[in-house]
């Protein structure tokens, strides 16, 4: 079912949705575009490229508590805090992004073992995705085509929207989207000719540029495996790294976390919040010891989980190509070029 | 998890009367690991320490937390019933709820609610408490006493004649200190030379002292049990190796300078002994005094000198001594009384000062014991004035305490010596002691009056120029009252020595509102300071008349003994330490200690600290950005708890 | 019921504890709202002992040392007097009322000092209201 | 007078609560009344105002008037106590109760109804200065605040018109007030009536808000101790002797007539001196006037005798032989000189009248230091010294 | 500036040539290429032709200071450095973390480096704003004559005149969105600690989380830890993702420090940095 509304009325669509369940959308910051709980529907803001923080807070927020608890209690008293299932609308993703929440779901699903926050977050969410402006160029650190991403890439969200002019198509992809899509007032129907737009819009984000680089899994895993051991090659590619945790934060499959006890004046909150593989303390042991001292351990580790260690493991490269990791890194790293690099070697 | 038994002290009615005690230990019962919470009337008392002693075991207890008076007071008692109790003595917390709450409100609400808050951080950081263990160090057996008045003389002899090596520093060329200056000591108008000089003596003779005068402290390192402390041997011009005492120098110089024995009202010589029974009774060459330092020529006694002692080409040398314990005996001065206008002292020739009377009355002074005038006239009228500069706000507001006592003596001796008229002006007349009210109501039966006034005024007569009119009311009778007398005896402040804040540095003490050194704690601790193994004696604490002086020095020789008669001593396990993992080596901490205790070590890369130097201020600790210096006892975590234990009631 | 500020004091253990000690020996009597960590030097008190304190919820911090010259480490309240001008300062520059943090010299002898300045800066606390800005809410 | 007494400590409570707080500190030794001018002379003791103030006795009325709030008391006192504020607040404390003295009734009157002690027109207050001299305006250097006494006392506006001229001379901007201020109120509140001088003071502070002064010079030193001390507002005043005496450092005024010899000696105004602390501007002026030979008298600086106008001594009557002034007076003459210098319009009235009715004004002149400046810097706007004591 | 980047960037990569096959030095640290022109990135050359990958040019805003402490005391290493770079050298050398005999200095006078996110000057608003730098060896260009027409500090006007409330707001909401990367701290050139204070577990400064209490205390202590030590080359907030204008609260510290010590960061390597140091004339005014 593909219906339409114009950019014009994106705070009566965003109303329509927000009737739905809780929406998430990019608004406007001081710092850039960010995913947020809408409260105000004119908040919404479709004028963005992509956001600082991808959408993978919304189903893995940074910080996520799990018992609340008092000092000196009795564990028994502890008090689980239960997964939120209310129904969610993530708005305005990219094709990329919402390729990382496949990637994502692996981890916290795929394998039999059921993160419940994050599942019932999932389950309950639909996601709106929302194609890139193929009338522009990419930004210079996308280089999701790498991936096999297109720019339009429908695959993965419950509907997809395209913008046309001043026109906002939305298509419904899944069953869910289509309940969703049919259940909303307020929307026109769409002509033969936004069919069509919309279609040649898919196709050709197919053939969209971004910076690209053949890549096939096998041979990268086998590229890294063999440069595992080439101090020179890690130290070049990490010798301006500050060993900080921007490129983890921002980018949208990273899904690391740490596990710590909050308490104050005797209430405690065990909770989980995001880490870092780049962090010097990640890997740091109880008995203080810490394998990766160095920072191109670090990096190394970084680079080797996304395009070696998961691809052996899961069979796919951990990367959306959204560039994030490079557009945010304070000293310019750019992680597609050492995948370029490690090609060549 | 932790086992914690809080004992609420009541302090009889101390903490009770504004702390709902009970509740406060049932308030304990609900906090986190709090396994037992009692309270009782006196928990410093032995069934309170026992009570303490039978729940650590009972209980299994590995935290005690006495909720009673504070810290600085009994501490030491409780860290005694956890050692004996085989638990270690650092697991144990004081909440002061005595002098920090129930005896500074008088509202039992709210000194309930702050117990409370006190007793919940107490709990808090208890928990976190780790057990610590005391260095063990070397004692050195000898002892340095500083100051050769009759304090530094007593607590010398006394440690000396148990057999500790003593190293007696006086900064002027002679033992005996202001005690050498009177005549006669009250109550009993005994001769002070007379039992001054058989103890100088004594010292002089004695094997295990090692005399030092015309001596400096002028560094002080280590720490109790191992001080090493640099002395300054002032020039003295005079070999006193060679010298045989005969004096002839003395004679034969021409160089003048005012008699300090003698509070100026005579002259000595620039080579001179301060007075006969000087010890040693070895001249000394006075530098500001001497022809030939001054002009370049004389050298008069160089010539007489048959041990060829004369040696103008002297230095001042340093030495270090050991000790493993110090006493600072260094007295006091008198109060300038010039400053005091009103009072005319420096600008009537009557006026005089208590030690100037003092050196009137003695036999070697001046004029050979004769009350005179400075003309050379007898008074027929004196008076003498209390409270100059002491009991005051505008000069020194404590009480001198024998300024009372020395003016009756005083009276006694104008009555004897002269037919004058002689009247005290007085605000209190205050005879504690043994003997002293005897001897106050002895003086009043001798016919010297006494008028209760504070001085206002002493000025010119106008009618009989040459005497002065003293001015007071008399408070009994309300009257104004001139009184025209010869001679005006100011009783001025005894104050602490000009150079005390310089000694308080050097050996670390505190000192009071007035400048005198600080003891520990004013009724438990009298004689020990802030400075582990510094003691105090005599009037450099407080003022004090001789029995009390000797007493101190006496009590001041037992504290050190009670250091150096050990081989070895326990320090205070509260020192910091690194933890190598978290240093960033700044070495902020190696920047900032003032002992120096903290070093670099190059080769790890990180600092380490010198444990046997370290004092435990937590200085380094605080300024270490990466938290890797631990100040025991006083830990970041520990102080966070106190801290969030504390906000949340 | 009227604003009963919650005010942390930080002493060291040799002068301003032992003034403190002396106000209740002397039984002076001063307001309730100040609860004494002690120390054993002001030098050792951390900066963000003082931050951390706002956000537990202290309406005033007060810390007491020995006078500068009279520390019983020598030099430490020296140290500690610059470091707290800084930690006032950032305070100040985060938008604190800067009145909430005081630093005051209170020797063992001074008992009616401290009584004084805890009553005279528990009412100023008291006009300033509670402390909300830093508090964990 | 009975000689049983009971102690009455509401009345000892309502005094601290009037201001006395400092009651409680003193512990009678006799130092206040030992330094006492007035101890040896009047029935007056200090000491025992104190002590009937701490038990509240009965008779406490008979000498509350004896103090001329000179300070010499508080300066000497071992304990600290600020016994001119216990003064104040008993004589509060009782008049409150209808006991002022009829000879301070008609001084307490005038302020109450024309702001002025002189029972002077307001209106007329700036008629000294036969519209020579102009009034203050916002942006002026400074406010020149002539006391009432130098506006409505005949003898002293000589020295409100001294001072203008050498204002004028010393090329400063500055103006004096408007008729529309009152006194300072310095007096009043020493005889003990707070709430009327809260009113003088409440208006002056107006004055002063809405005419933007910040610099004040006074002639008085009674303005000046009250300005300082009881305004609470931070104003910058200044006793005009300080600022001569700087003018005359700086070289902006050139003292020229030679004095010839003549014989000075100075009195020090207990609200200059102890109260405000200046005692070498009056002096520094005195020394720089050519030909004057400067002695000092035996009391002086610090330790300087009371003239008695102060704390509303000035309106009461005393009997002779109980007047300081007179004691002064002998004392000055004593040193051998011609002229008494002081700095203070109380001090001048109390000396003129002790001149005359010790029947010696033809030996010794009263003189303020801003008139013997004045007549140095040869500008007469009155009789010249030297004739007057060419005796 | 009578130079341009082009011949900066050449005499930088002579110089670094030299050193390095001289073997005076064994490291060199300047920029290199990034992913494109605007992205220029810290670059190490650890042999003469490394020293043909140097870059510089007006997007060349890392600090190479920052790099110095990664490397083992006593490596000898040529740091090019701006004018707030070589305060950082300066610094370090004060506080020992580097030697200044293992150091071959390349001060590069310059101004008009642009931030490429926001393309905005960064000289003296973000940076302390000299031209020249405070200490070298080599000069790489020439010196610029004249002083910055503005105070480093003049940025700060606007935000000391706030309402104190208005200014808590501020910094509210500006700390409120960290998200704890600590970007900040790991570009800062004096934040070597490691770990910092906020990853310590003993003991828990603050709350691990992103949320307002931890980032409070992380900023504020980091703060302190920097009062008297900033050397204000604006890297912290040019590395923050979230915009954070640490670069304000670090300049008025900077400034108060100066005004209360009379010492300003890494000017001198004979200073002793401030908190760690005191004088005797030091006033109770500091604490008013």
């Amino acid at each position: 079912m593909l219906k339409k509304t114009t950019v014009n009325q994106l705070s009566d669509l965003a109303s329509a949705l927000m009737e739905k369940g809780t929406l998430v959308a990019p608004v406007r910051e001081d710092a850039g575009f960010q995913f947020r709980e809408i409260t105000d529907a004119k908040r919404v803001d479709l004028n963005f490229h992509n956001t600082v923080i991808s959408p993978k807070s919304v189903f893995f927020p940074q910080t996520e508590d799990f018992v609340r608890y008092r000092t000196g209690r009795p564990m028994q008293e502890a008090e689980p805090v239960e997964p939120q299932g209310k129904p969610l609308i993530l708005f305005g993703v990219r094709p990329c992004d919402v390729k990382s929440f496949e990637i994502m779901d692996i981890h916290f699903s795929g394998t039999g073992d059921v993160d419940p926050y994050w599942q019932a977050r999932r389950e309950a969410a639909a996601i709106i995705g929302y194609a890139f402006d193929l009338g522009a160029p990419a930004e210079p650190e996308e280089f999701y085509q790498t991936l096999g991403i297109g720019a339009a890439d429908p695959e993965g969200s419950d509907i997809f929207m395209v913008r046309r002019g001043d026109d906002l198509l939305l298509k419904s992809i899944t069953g869910k989207g289509e309940a969703l899509l049919t259940g909303m007032g307020g929307l026109a129907g769409a002509s033969a000719d936004d069919e069509k737009f919309f279609d040649d819009t898919v196709a050709a984000g197919r053939d969209f540029k971004t910076r690209f680089t053949c890549v096939d899994a096998e041979v990268i895993t086998k590229k890294l495996e063999d440069l595992f051991h080439n101090t020179d090659f890690w130290e070049k590619a990490s010798n301006a790294c500050l060993s900080c945790g921007v490129c983890t934060f921002a980018c949208p499959t990273c899904y690391c976390f740490d596990i710590c006890d909050e308490t104050l004046f005797q209430q405690g909150t065990r909770r989980r919040v995001w880490d870092a593989c780049m962090f010097t303390d990640f890997t740091l042991e109880a008995s203080g010891h810490n394998p990766r001292t160095k920072v191109y351990q670090r990096l190394r580790q970084k680079i080797n989980h996304k395009y070696s260690y998961h691809v052996r493991k899961y069979g796919v490269i951990s990367c959306v190509g959204c560039g994030r990791c490079t557009r945010y890194c304070p000293v310019n790293i750019d992680i597609f070029s050492i995948v370029e690099e490690a090609m060549k070697a | 998890m932790s086992r914690i038994g809080v004992f609420v002290c009541h302090c009889g009615l101390n903490i009770a009367k504004t702390v709902r005690v009970s509740e406060l230990a049932q308030f304990a019962s609900t906090l986190p690991d709090v396994v037992v919470a009692k309270d009782y009337k006196f928990m410093c008392s032995t069934p309170g320490q026992e009570m303490i002693a039978n729940d650590i075991r009972e209980h299994r207890l590995d935290r005690v937390i006495v909720t009673a008076c504070s810290p600085l007071m009994h501490e030491q008692t409780f860290r005694k019933v956890l050692a004996a109790s085989g638990l270690n003595q650092y697991l144990l917390t004081i909440v002061n709820i005595r002098e920090q709450v129930s005896w500074v409100t008088h509202d039992l609400d709210e000194g309930t609610a702050k117990a409370k808050a006190l007793l919940n951080g107490a709990v808090s950081r208890s928990r976190l408490l780790m057990p610590l263990t005391s260095r063990v160090i070397d004692v050195n057996p000898d002892v340095m006493v500083l100051g050769g008045g009759i304090a530094g003389i007593q607590a010398a002899l006394e440690l000396a004649n148990t057999g500790r090596k003593v190293y007696l520093v006086e900064k002027n060329s002679t033992i005996g200190g202001h005690m050498a200056q009177f005549d006669k000591t009250f109550p009993t108008l005994d001769c002070s030379a007379c039992i001054l000089t058989p103890k100088m003596d004594s010292v002089l003779q004695h094997k295990n002292i090692q005399l030092m005068t015309s001596c400096e402290v002028s560094e002080v390192k280590g720490f109790v049990g191992n001080f090493d402390i640099t002395i300054r041997q002032k020039a003295r011009y005079v070999d006193h190796n060679k010298c045989n005492a005969c004096l002839a120098c003395t004679e034969k110089c021409p160089g003048k300078s005012v008699s300090e024995w003698d509070e100026g009202l005579v002259k000595r010589k620039a080579i001179y002994i301060p007075f006969p029974q000087a010890v040693p009774q070895k001249p000394v060459i006075d530098r500001e005094a001497c022809t030939f330092f001054k002009k370049g020529k004389c050298r008069l006694c160089e010539k007489v000198c048959e041990q060829k002692a004369i040696d103008f080409g002297e230095q001042d040398t340093f030495s270090t001594v050991k000790v493993g314990a110090v006493i600072v005996a260094t007295g006091y001065d008198l109060m300038d009384t010039r400053d005091l206008i009103q009072y005319g002292y420096g600008k009537y020739p009557g006026v005089y000062n208590a030690l100037e009377v003092e050196r009137l009355f003695n036999s070697a002074g001046p004029t050979s014991g004769k009350v005179t005038l400075r003309d050379g006239s007898e008074p027929k009228a004196i008076a003498i004035l209390h409270c100059i500069g002491s009991r005051d706000k505008n000069s020194h507001e404590h009480c001198s305490r024998v300024c009372c006592m020395y003016s009756l003596k005083f009276a006694h001796l104008f009555k004897e010596k002269t037919s004058a008229d002689v009247y005290q002006f007085y605000i209190d007349i205050r005879a504690a002691g043994k003997g002293y009210e005897e001897f106050y109501n002895r003086i009043i039966e001798e016919d010297v009056k006494f008028i209760r006034g504070k001085v206002a005024r002493v000025a010119k007569s106008v009618d009989e120029p040459d005497r002065l009119i003293v001015e007071a009311e008399d408070t009994i009778t309300g009257k104004f009252i001139k009184l025209p007398v010869d001679m005006v005896v100011l009783s001025p402040a005894m104050i602490p020595r000009s150079n005390a804040k310089d000694v308080a540095r050097l050996f670390n003490l505190s000192t009071d509102k007035q400048g005198f050194f600080m003891e520990r704690h004013p009724k438990l601790a009298p004689l020990s300071t802030m400075s582990e193994g510094v003691f105090i004696a005599g009037v450099c604490q407080s003022p004090k008349d001789i029995p009390d002086t000797v007493a101190q020095a006496n009590g001041a020789a037992a504290e050190a003994l009670t250091i150096v008669v050990k081989d070895k001593l326990e320090l205070e396990a509260t020192t910091v330490m690194v933890n190598p993992a978290s240093c960033c080596a700044c070495q902020n901490c190696v920047r900032v200690c003032p002992y120096g205790a903290p070093f670099f070590n190059e080769p790890k890369g990180v600092s380490e600290i010198n444990e046997a130097l370290c004092k435990g201020c937590g200085l380094c600790a605080s300024v270490c950005p990466s938290s890797a210096i631990i100040a025991r006892h006083f830990t970041n975590e520990q102080v966070l708890a106190e801290m969030e234990g504390l906000m949340e009631f | 019921m009227s604003f009963e500020p919650k005010i942390l004091g930080i002493a060291c253990n040799w002068c301003t504890y032992t003034g403190a000690d002396l106000a209740g020996t002397t039984r002076l009597q001063y307001p309730q709202n100040i609860r004494v960590v002690r120390v054993m030097c002001s030098s050792r008190i951390n900066p963000s002992f003082i931050f951390r304190a706002f956000q537990l919820g202290a309406d005033g911090v007060l810390v007491g040392g020995c006078h500068p010259g009279d520390c019983h480490y020598n030099t430490g309240n020296l140290y500690a007097r610059r470091r707290l001008a800084v930690t006032k300062k950032i305070l100040e520059f985060a938008g604190l009322e800067p009145g909430r943090f005081r630093v005051e010299w209170i020797s063992a002898s001074e008992g009616n000092k401290f009584a004084q300045v805890v009553t005279e800066f528990t009412g100023q606390i008291k006009a300033l209201g509670p402390q909300t800005k830093f508090k964990i809410s | 007078m009975s000689q049983t007494v009971t102690p009455y400590l509401e009345m000892s409570q309502a005094i601290m609560e009037a201001g006395g707080e400092a009651l409680k500190k003193c512990y009678q030794c006799g130092t206040c009344s030992g330094t006492c001018p007035w101890t040896p002379i009047t029935h007056f003791n200090i000491r025992k105002l104190v002590r009937y103030g701490q038990l509240g006795l009965d008779g406490i009325e008979d000498f509350m008037w004896g103090c001329s709030t000179c300070r010499f008391c508080v300066e000497r006192c071992p304990r600290g106590v600020e016994l001119i504020d216990i003064v104040t607040a008993i004589r509060n404390v009782y008049s409150g109760g209808g006991m002022l003295p009829q000879s301070l009734r008609a001084f307490v009157g005038s302020l109450s109804a024309r702001g002025n002690p002189w029972s002077g027109d307001p209106a007329a207050r700036n008629d000294w200065a036969k519209e020579k001299y102009p009034v203050y305006a916002p942006g002026m250097d400074y406010l020149f605040w002539t006391c009432c006494t130098v506006c409505y006392d005949p003898r002293n506006m000589r020295l409100a018109k001294a001072a203008a001229e050498i204002l004028n001379l010393a090329g400063v901007s500055w103006g004096m007030p408007s008729p529309d201020i009152n006194c300072c109120g310095e007096s009043l509140r020493k005889v003990g009536d707070a709430e009327l001088f809260e009113r003088l003071r409440g208006k002056n502070l107006d004055y002063f808000k809405s005419n933007e002064v910040s610099r004040i010079i006074t002639v008085s030193p009674h303005c000046l101790a009250t300005f300082n001390n009881d305004y609470g507002a931070d104003y910058d005043v200044t006793h005009f002797s300080e600022l001569m005496s700087q003018w005359i450092r700086d070289g902006k005024l050139v003292p020229k007539k030679d004095f010839g010899g003549l014989t000075v000696t100075y009195h020090d105004p207990c609200y200059l001196g102890r109260h405000s602390k200046v005692y070498d501007a009056p002096r520094d002026i005195l020394k720089a006037l050519p030909g004057v030979a400067f002695v000092e008298m035996e009391r002086n600086s610090e330790e300087s005798m009371c003239c008695g106008g102060g704390g509303g001594g000035l309106w009461t009557e005393k009997a002779k032989g109980e007047r300081l002034s007179d004691l002064r007076i002998e004392e000055a003459m004593g040193t051998g000189a011609k002229v008494l210098a002081t700095a203070c319009p109380y001090c001048i009235t109390m000396f003129e009248d002790s001149a005359r009715t010790l029947n010696v004004d033809g030996r010794i002149q009263i003189r303020d230091v801003t008139e013997l400046l004045l007549e140095s810097l040869e500008i007469n706007i009155d009789e010249p010294v030297g004739d007057a004591c060419a005796v | 500036m009578a130079v341009s980047f082009q011949q900066i960037e050449e005499k930088l990569k002579t110089e670094a040539r030299r050193l390095l096959e001289s073997g005076e030095v064994s490291l060199v640290l300047a920029w290199g290429k990034g992913y494109d022109e605007k992205h220029p990135m810290p670059y190490v050359a650890k042999c003469p032709s490394d020293a043909d990958g140097i870059v510089f040019n007006e997007y060349c805003t890392h600090n190479p200071a920052r790099y110095l402490v990664r490397y083992p005391r006593g490596t000898k290493i040529a740091v090019a450095v701006k004018a707030a770079d070589s305060r950082a050298v300066v610094q370090l050398i004060q506080e020992d973390k580097v030697k200044r005999r293992d150091l071959v200095i390349l001060g590069i006078p310059v101004y008009g480096i642009k931030n490429p996110k926001t393309g905005e000057l960064i000289d003296g608003k973000t940076t302390c704003g000299l031209y020249n730098p405070v200490l070298y060896d080599v000069l790489i260009g020439e010196e610029v004559h004249g002083q910055p027409v503005s105070s480093p500090y003049a940025v700060l006007a606007e935000y000391e005149a706030m309402d104190r409330d208005a200014r808590f707001a501020f910094w509210k909401k500006e700390l409120d969105r960290c998200i704890r990367c600590y970007a900040c701290r790991k570009a800062c050139p004096m934040c070597y600690c490691d770990p910092c204070f906020i990853d310590q577990r003993k003991p828990r400064w603050g709350e691990k989380s992103p949320e307002p209490a931890g980032n409070l205390m992380y900023h504020l202590t980091r703060f302190h830890h920097l009062a008297g030590r900033c050397i204000d080359c604006g890297e912290c907030s040019r590395a923050c993702p979230v915009d954070i204008p640490l670069y304000l609260f670090h300049k008025k510290v900077a400034k108060d420090c100066e005004e209360m010590f009379g010492q300003a960061a890494g000017m001198s390597i004979e200073d002793k940095p401030v908190l760690v140091n005191f004088r005797m004339e030091d006033s109770d005014k500091i604490l008013e």
